[in-house]
């Protein structure tokens, strides 16, 4: 990563890492435009960017302090480490909206979500289960009337038409089905329409981080949301920057899915208060939801979850795209 | 002699001593130093909670297990039809032998992607992966062990007018047995584990199915009480073929 | 003392000697067999007579394995040579199946007990497994097994497996046995015993027996003639008949008529193991 | 191996293979023709059964994608190489070490060996995010997974090796006055040299496996990643492109192992 | 004939024979082994003149190797023998590196050359690698072994791997040489050459020679004293002074002396192995 612009003096840069909740790709863009352009080193931190995995946890290695950041799961997997003693704070919220879809086929079976019953349905069980969970609620459908399966890497099950309905992330999978399928004959099923917010990607800290370097962990929002703001405003430019990163990504793809995370990260609160912006209405209408399907055990404090102080102490210019 | 008869127990004694001490030193940091579960949890907390899940994880093992025994039994099944076959048909040596090199020399992992594009993640990757592991190092054992048959008695063998069946029957294959047996005991740790790993990349059940979403779940005494699960899967299948090995070859 | 633990196999009868031949049962002419540019035998000449315990002595690697081979019907010989067996000229591998060959090591299965390696011949033939061992178990006390049916050859001594061996061999009848060195691993003291033991088996039987040895004191004491190979290529150097009388006590082996055999054969053999050694000695940088 | 004192038979056996090629090349160009051979079918078949790229791409398709994007490939080979490489020079030492601590110390087998052998019961990915916790993101993760994969089988074989010694031999050797290092070096080791090899040509293919596994927990570069990434995004392409990437380095390795075995065995492979 | 290709290791001399025997290198006086219930030793006595050649005969199992064992330090005799080593009383361990001992077989290491295996007692005792290889190559010729010292045992006919052995066995130089069977493994043919050379290379270096064998003809051929052994526990059963002139010609063991001496040791010997040969069968049941 060479920096464009000269960086503070080497011998105050502060050793930092952050930990991605998945492998190189254009929806962790920003960060990568920040580091390729030296806004972490500007601000005083040699920061390393850390992929994650399959069987990681972003929670648990930033809790532990093997990371300083993380870009982890989303709002449920904030309270669930909060609710197993894990000892993380939130300091910012990417997805504002829920970025998962429940997809069907426009010529299939499935014309409203009550069709789902008797249908065999495949999501993730790491997070999209509770959205679509609160969707049947919502409408009243109980799980076990329809056949809900974990969902595999492919979506071919689902192109094969073995499969009805088929969870899928706006900015990833939507892209597969829709290059491997006529386009228009697609129907979906989108979160916000029942209600339900669902905000993921969510940035951590260790609570000791917080408490003890806040000046760290503002630098470190100062120059990823520079980051950002550069990617959405170049985003050839941004995708360039993943694929030195990663080359054998697909650079159509990358495009794309930098198009729909813009939008992610852009709508709901963050349209008026700027990107990473943490929602307290959203926050807590999440973890009623959660705690009503027993995702949490118990209430939780959100004030001490969610710490929206470093956010706000960012100029709101600075945060707007 | 007197020595000899002293050992057995005497061993197994150390064995304890030895497994008492690791139980009591993990113990003793997992407390002593308060880590927390997500770091390692302590041994009682482990089998407690291995203890309350337990209808969950017999169900799961039963899942795992399933899936490696008929992955194990079609890899053994192919291993041992492919050997024969190169020993009837000497031919497909040639043939046969570097492709399953080639294909043997990338691990199994690797292939996982493919697998599970190909099989989905439902049992039937699980079994082709196993199977797939299986398969090569019973190949290539049991084709060591037709290979180390001596020469002089194939010709005694067919001094007495026996066929290249009669030879292969009588002759080739009891020999092939002591080491396609050790083939087969190694692989049966092989086949679990290589099940729980493609669970973890997707499936509907299965230890390593559990393993990952307690991981996503931040349940890490679950993760630990399914690693002791599959362990204990692992040891008693071992232990079972190693039982069956000791009772087959009785002349070694 | 030669009975002492070992079966008696019926009264021993006087052994035919030299007596005008009847039609040979094996006979071979002219017989060559090269290995790429080993040539193994060339211009082998010998024939047996039907009962005749004929043995054969010979440097290291002068085909001595490779004749047996032959006969057995495992190995061809080049083309030009005759093969006569029964009277009747054959290919070597019409012999497969028609001579019973008993080959240097013992061999045993492991994993068959006395009894069930005694009978592998006879369960190759197609005989059913139950007729087999009837038939077997009623030959183990004249082969000093009587108890042992059950054991396994890991449980037996060197001696012992060679006895299973050759019942093994002689429960495959066929007119022609070939012995090759079966003793070479024994110790002298067991081998001893052992040589008596054949002869006695042997008289009961009457089989022919051709017999392959490096111990002149054996060869000598067992055969009815001894035929002495040159070095590679093999061909035979020398019929020397054997005038001893039969039943042969082991003291025969310090009497004068033996000792006369003796020398004359080692004389002809150290003059061909000299020339092998001394070629051995060359090639031996080439293995 | 060639002889001042041979037979003119020999020589004339030796000229006639001289001529036709030394034998390291007539191999080199057999496999070569093998692999043409074998990349032909591929095509071929592909094309002529008319099989979904989606099941399984042309080779052509394959090589081109990795022709685009070479230096992905070679960073990602070079760098689980070097993994491979660590984790099997490490776990190799350490097998061999502990296999003549177990063969010299009883009590310390008793007591030890059996935890080894339960360990080896335990999948690596169940607790490669450990790893990751313990030792971060760095080679020596990925290193120390390959070296736990490694370790046991060469421990295994160098203990089987040790015992085989011939008992004869020992008695020889103290006969001589030899100490007990004499004995190690120059009686034991060797012995268990043949033993020791066959474990390191399975280490050889299980280094490979734990590089490849400890690489799919949050790495940047490697055959692993390339795998992982590629299996996420459905890129069938890019499976198989990393997929032959793995099998090259696999086999290769795999060849200067058993090239090295027979080197330093070359008693046992001429019997 | 003898010396065709083999080293002529200088002017033979005559041997000693018979001799009122000086201060004796080696003395055992009732010495008893047992190995949990099992004596394999029992009263042994026996004593060995410097530079003498003595042979060991006995039946398998009376405690040959057990007896050489203790001589060459690696087990010790049950408290109450007397064990005396160049006219000292000392413990058998005592005698670890001061006996050059050649065990049954030729245990050569298969990743060492021929010079490297000769110079392996040498290694161990210090010596520098260059050193020990200088010296024993100029040994070579002598052992029929030269131009061969690159070559590995695999490479080696079995006569040739018993030279190494023996090279390496006279490269160690101590004043007692213990040979177990040393031609154990060899055809009869190679073994009577290994026997002469044998007695050509001591007849240069004239070291003490304690030799085990199972052939009495070989005993008889190579000892100045042939020791009989008795069936298990072992102890003398007979001490035979071979009174034939040295050198000896091959042509010796058709010799009417040298049959005379052979009835005498086959009469005794016999008796021996006809007991343990009864007492083994009886014993095979239960392995
Ligand atoms: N299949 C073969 N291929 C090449 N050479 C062979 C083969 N069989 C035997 N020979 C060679 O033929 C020669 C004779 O071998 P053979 O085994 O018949 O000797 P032998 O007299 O039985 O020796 P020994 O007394 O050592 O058993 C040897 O030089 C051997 O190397
Ligand atoms: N370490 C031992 N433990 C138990 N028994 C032993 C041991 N060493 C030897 N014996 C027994 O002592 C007896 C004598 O054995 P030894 O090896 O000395 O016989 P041997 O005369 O050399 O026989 P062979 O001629 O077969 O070499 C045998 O019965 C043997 O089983
Ligand atoms: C086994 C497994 N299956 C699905 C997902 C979900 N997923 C796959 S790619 C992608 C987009 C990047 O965030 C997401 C959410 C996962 N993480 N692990
Ligand atoms: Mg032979
Ligand atoms: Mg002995």
């Amino acid at each position: 990563t060479g920096s464009l612009v000269t960086a503070a003096p080497a011998a105050e840069l502060q050793k930092a890492s952050l930990r991605l909740k998945w492998l190189p790709q254009a929806q962790f863009a920003g960060f990568y435009v920040a580091a390729a352009k030296g806004y972490y080193k500007a601000e005083g931190i040699d920061l390393t960017i850390n992929p994650g995995g399959p069987n990681l946890l972003t929670e648990n290695l930033v809790a532990t302090g093997a990371d300083t950041f993380g870009l982890s799961g989303g709002t449920d997997s904030v309270f669930a480490a909060r609710d197993k003693g894990l000892p993380i704070v939130c300091i910012g919220v990417s997805h504002q909206i829920t970025p998962f879809i429940f997809v069907t086929r426009k010529d299939g079976p499935v014309k409203t979500i009550q069709d789902f019953k008797g249908k065999t349905v495949t999501t993730w069980f790491t997070g999209a289960n509770h959205v679509l969970n609160g969707m049947l609620a919502k409408e009243g459908i109980k799980p076990d009337e329809l056949k809900i399966q974990p969902q595999q890497v492919s979506v071919t099950p689902f192109v094969d038409g073995s499969v009805d309905v088929v969870t899928a992330t706006y900015y990833n999978e939507f892209y597969t089905i829709q290059s491997r399928m006529p386009k228009d004959s697609l129907k979906t099923f989108v979160a916000e329409d029942y209600g339900i917010t669902f905000p993921r990607d969510t940035l951590i800290v260790a609570e000791a981080t917080a408490k003890e370097k806040p000046e760290l962990v503002k630098a470190f929002l100062r120059a990823s949301l520079k980051g950002w703001k550069d990617a959405f405003a170049d985003p050839k430019g941004a995708v360039d920057t993943m694929m030195a990163t990663a080359p054998t990504l697909d650079r159509a793809q990358q495009e794309f899915m930098l198009t729909e995370v813009k939008r992610l990260m852009t709508s709901g609160a963050a349209a008026k208060n700027g990107m990473f912006w943490i929602d307290a209405d959203a926050v807590k209408t999440a973890h009623d939801f959660f705690l009503k399907y027993g995702v949490i055990s118990k209430p939780l404090d959100l004030a001490a979850a969610y710490d929206a102080s470093f956010i706000q102490g960012v100029p709101q210019a600075d945060r707007l795209p | 002699m007197s020595r000899a008869f002293a050992s057995p127990s005497l061993a197994v004694q150390r064995g304890i001593l030895g497994a008492v001490l690791l139980v009591a030193c993990w113990e003793g940091a997992a407390r002593g130093l308060h880590l927390p579960a997500y770091v390692l949890p302590a041994v009682s907390d482990i089998l407690a909670g291995l203890w309350s899940k337990r209808a969950t994880l017999i169900d799961a093992a039963g899942y795992t297990l399933l899936e490696a025994l008929v992955g194990y039994g079609l890899g053994c099944l192919i291993g041992i039809g492919l050997a024969v076959a190169i020993a009837l048909v000497p031919a497909l040596r040639s043939a046969i032998l570097p492709l399953a090199t080639a294909i043997n020399s990338v691990p199994v992992v690797g292939y996982s992607p493919l697998i599970l594009l190909w099989f989905g993640i439902g049992v039937s990757s699980k079994i082709v992966m196993v199977a797939m592991a299986v398969s090569f190092t019973i190949l290539l054992s049991m084709l060591a062990g037709l290979d180390r048959v001596d020469r002089r008695a194939v010709d005694l063998m067919k001094s007495f007018g026996a066929s290249r069946f009669g030879v292969l029957w009588r002759l080739r294959l009891p020999t092939a047995l002591p080491l396609l047996l050790a083939g087969m005991r190694v692989s049966t740790v092989r086949s679990v584990i290589v099940a729980i790993v493609t669970e973890m990349l997707g499936a509907h059940g299965g230890l390593g199915w559990v393993i990952y979403q307690a991981v996503l779940q931040i349940d890490f005494v679950q993760v630990w009480a399914a690693i002791f699960v599959a362990s204990a899967a692992s040891l008693a299948f071992f232990g079972l073929i190693g039982f069956l090995e000791r009772k087959i070859l009785f002349w070694t | 003392m030669q009975a002492a633990r070992l079966p008696h196999p019926g009264p021993a009868t006087e052994a035919p000697q030299a007596q005008p031949k009847p039609e040979p049962l094996l006979e071979l002419r002219a017989i060559n067999k090269t290995f790429g540019p080993v040539a193994a035998l060339s211009g082998l000449q010998a024939s047996v007579a039907p009962g005749e315990f004929v043995t054969v002595v010979g440097p290291s690697g002068c085909g001595k394995s490779t004749l047996f081979n032959i006969v057995a019907g495992l190995e061809e010989p080049d083309t030009g040579g005759i093969l006569r067996f029964e009277g009747k000229s054959c290919h070597s591998a019409d012999l497969l199946g028609r001579v019973s060959f008993m080959p240097q090591r013992d061999l045993l299965f492991p994993w068959r007990n006395v009894v069930d390696n005694a009978i592998l011949a006879l369960e190759v033939e197609g005989m059913p497994r139950d007729q087999a061992r009837a038939k077997a178990l009623k030959m183990l006390p004249e082969f000093g097994l009587a108890g042992f049916e059950k054991q396994y050859p890991n449980q037996l001594s060197g001696g012992m497996r060679q006895r299973v061996a050759l019942m093994r061999t002689f429960l495959f009848e066929r007119d022609l046995m070939l012995l090759d060195e079966p003793f070479g691993a024994l110790d002298a003291l067991t081998r001893a015993m052992m040589q008596r033991w054949l002869l006695d088996v042997w008289q009961k039987y009457r089989r022919t027996i051709l017999f392959i040895t490096h111990d002149v004191d054996e060869a000598i004491f067992l055969g009815d003639r001894v035929l002495v190979m040159t070095a590679r290529p093999g061909s035979v150097k020398l019929e020397q008949v054997v005038d001893l009388p039969r039943p042969r006590r082991p003291e025969i082996v310090t009497s004068p008529e033996f000792v006369r055999l003796k020398r004359t054969l080692l004389d002809a053999i150290e003059e061909e193991s000299m020339k092998s050694f001394q070629s051995s000695i060359a090639q031996e940088k080439t293995p | 191996m060639s002889s001042p004192v041979a037979t003119s038979l020999g020589e004339a056996g030796a000229a006639a293979r001289s001529i036709a090629m030394p034998a390291p090349l007539r191999k080199l160009i057999r496999l070569l023709l093998g692999l043409v051979v074998a990349a032909v079918i591929w095509e071929g078949a592909v094309q002529l059964f008319g099989i979904r790229p989606y099941y399984l791409p042309r080779l052509s398709t394959i090589l081109m994608a990795i022709a685009a994007t070479p230096r992905a490939y070679v960073d990602g080979f070079l760098r689980t190489l070097a993994e491979t490489l660590i984790g099997f020079a490490s776990g190799g030492a350490f097998g061999v070490l502990m296999g003549v601590v177990f063969f010299r110390v009883r009590a310390l087998r008793e007591m030890v060996f059996p935890i080894f052998v339960v360990s080896q019961t335990i999948p690596v990915i169940a607790f490669g995010a450990l790893v990751v916790l313990w030792f971060g993101n760095t080679l020596l993760a990925k290193a120390i997974i390959a070296f736990y994969l490694t370790f046991f089988p060469v421990t295994v074989n160098t203990l089987l090796g040790l015992e085989t010694v011939d008992p004869k031999q020992v008695a020889l050797m103290r006969s001589f006055g030899a100490s007990n290092r004499q004995l190690l070096l120059r009686l034991q080791l060797p012995t268990a040299l043949p033993q020791i090899f066959v474990a390191l040509r399975l280490a050889a293919s299980l280094s490979l496996v734990g590089a490849i596994v400890g690489e799919w927990f949050g790495d940047t570069t490697g055959l692993g990643v390339l795998l992982l990434q590629a299996m996420f995004t459905e890129n069938v392409v890019a499976i198989w492109a990393a997929l032959l990437a793995a099998a090259l380095l696999g086999t290769g390795f795999y060849a200067v192992v058993a090239a090295v075995e027979r080197r330093l065995v070359f008693w046992n492979a001429e019997q």
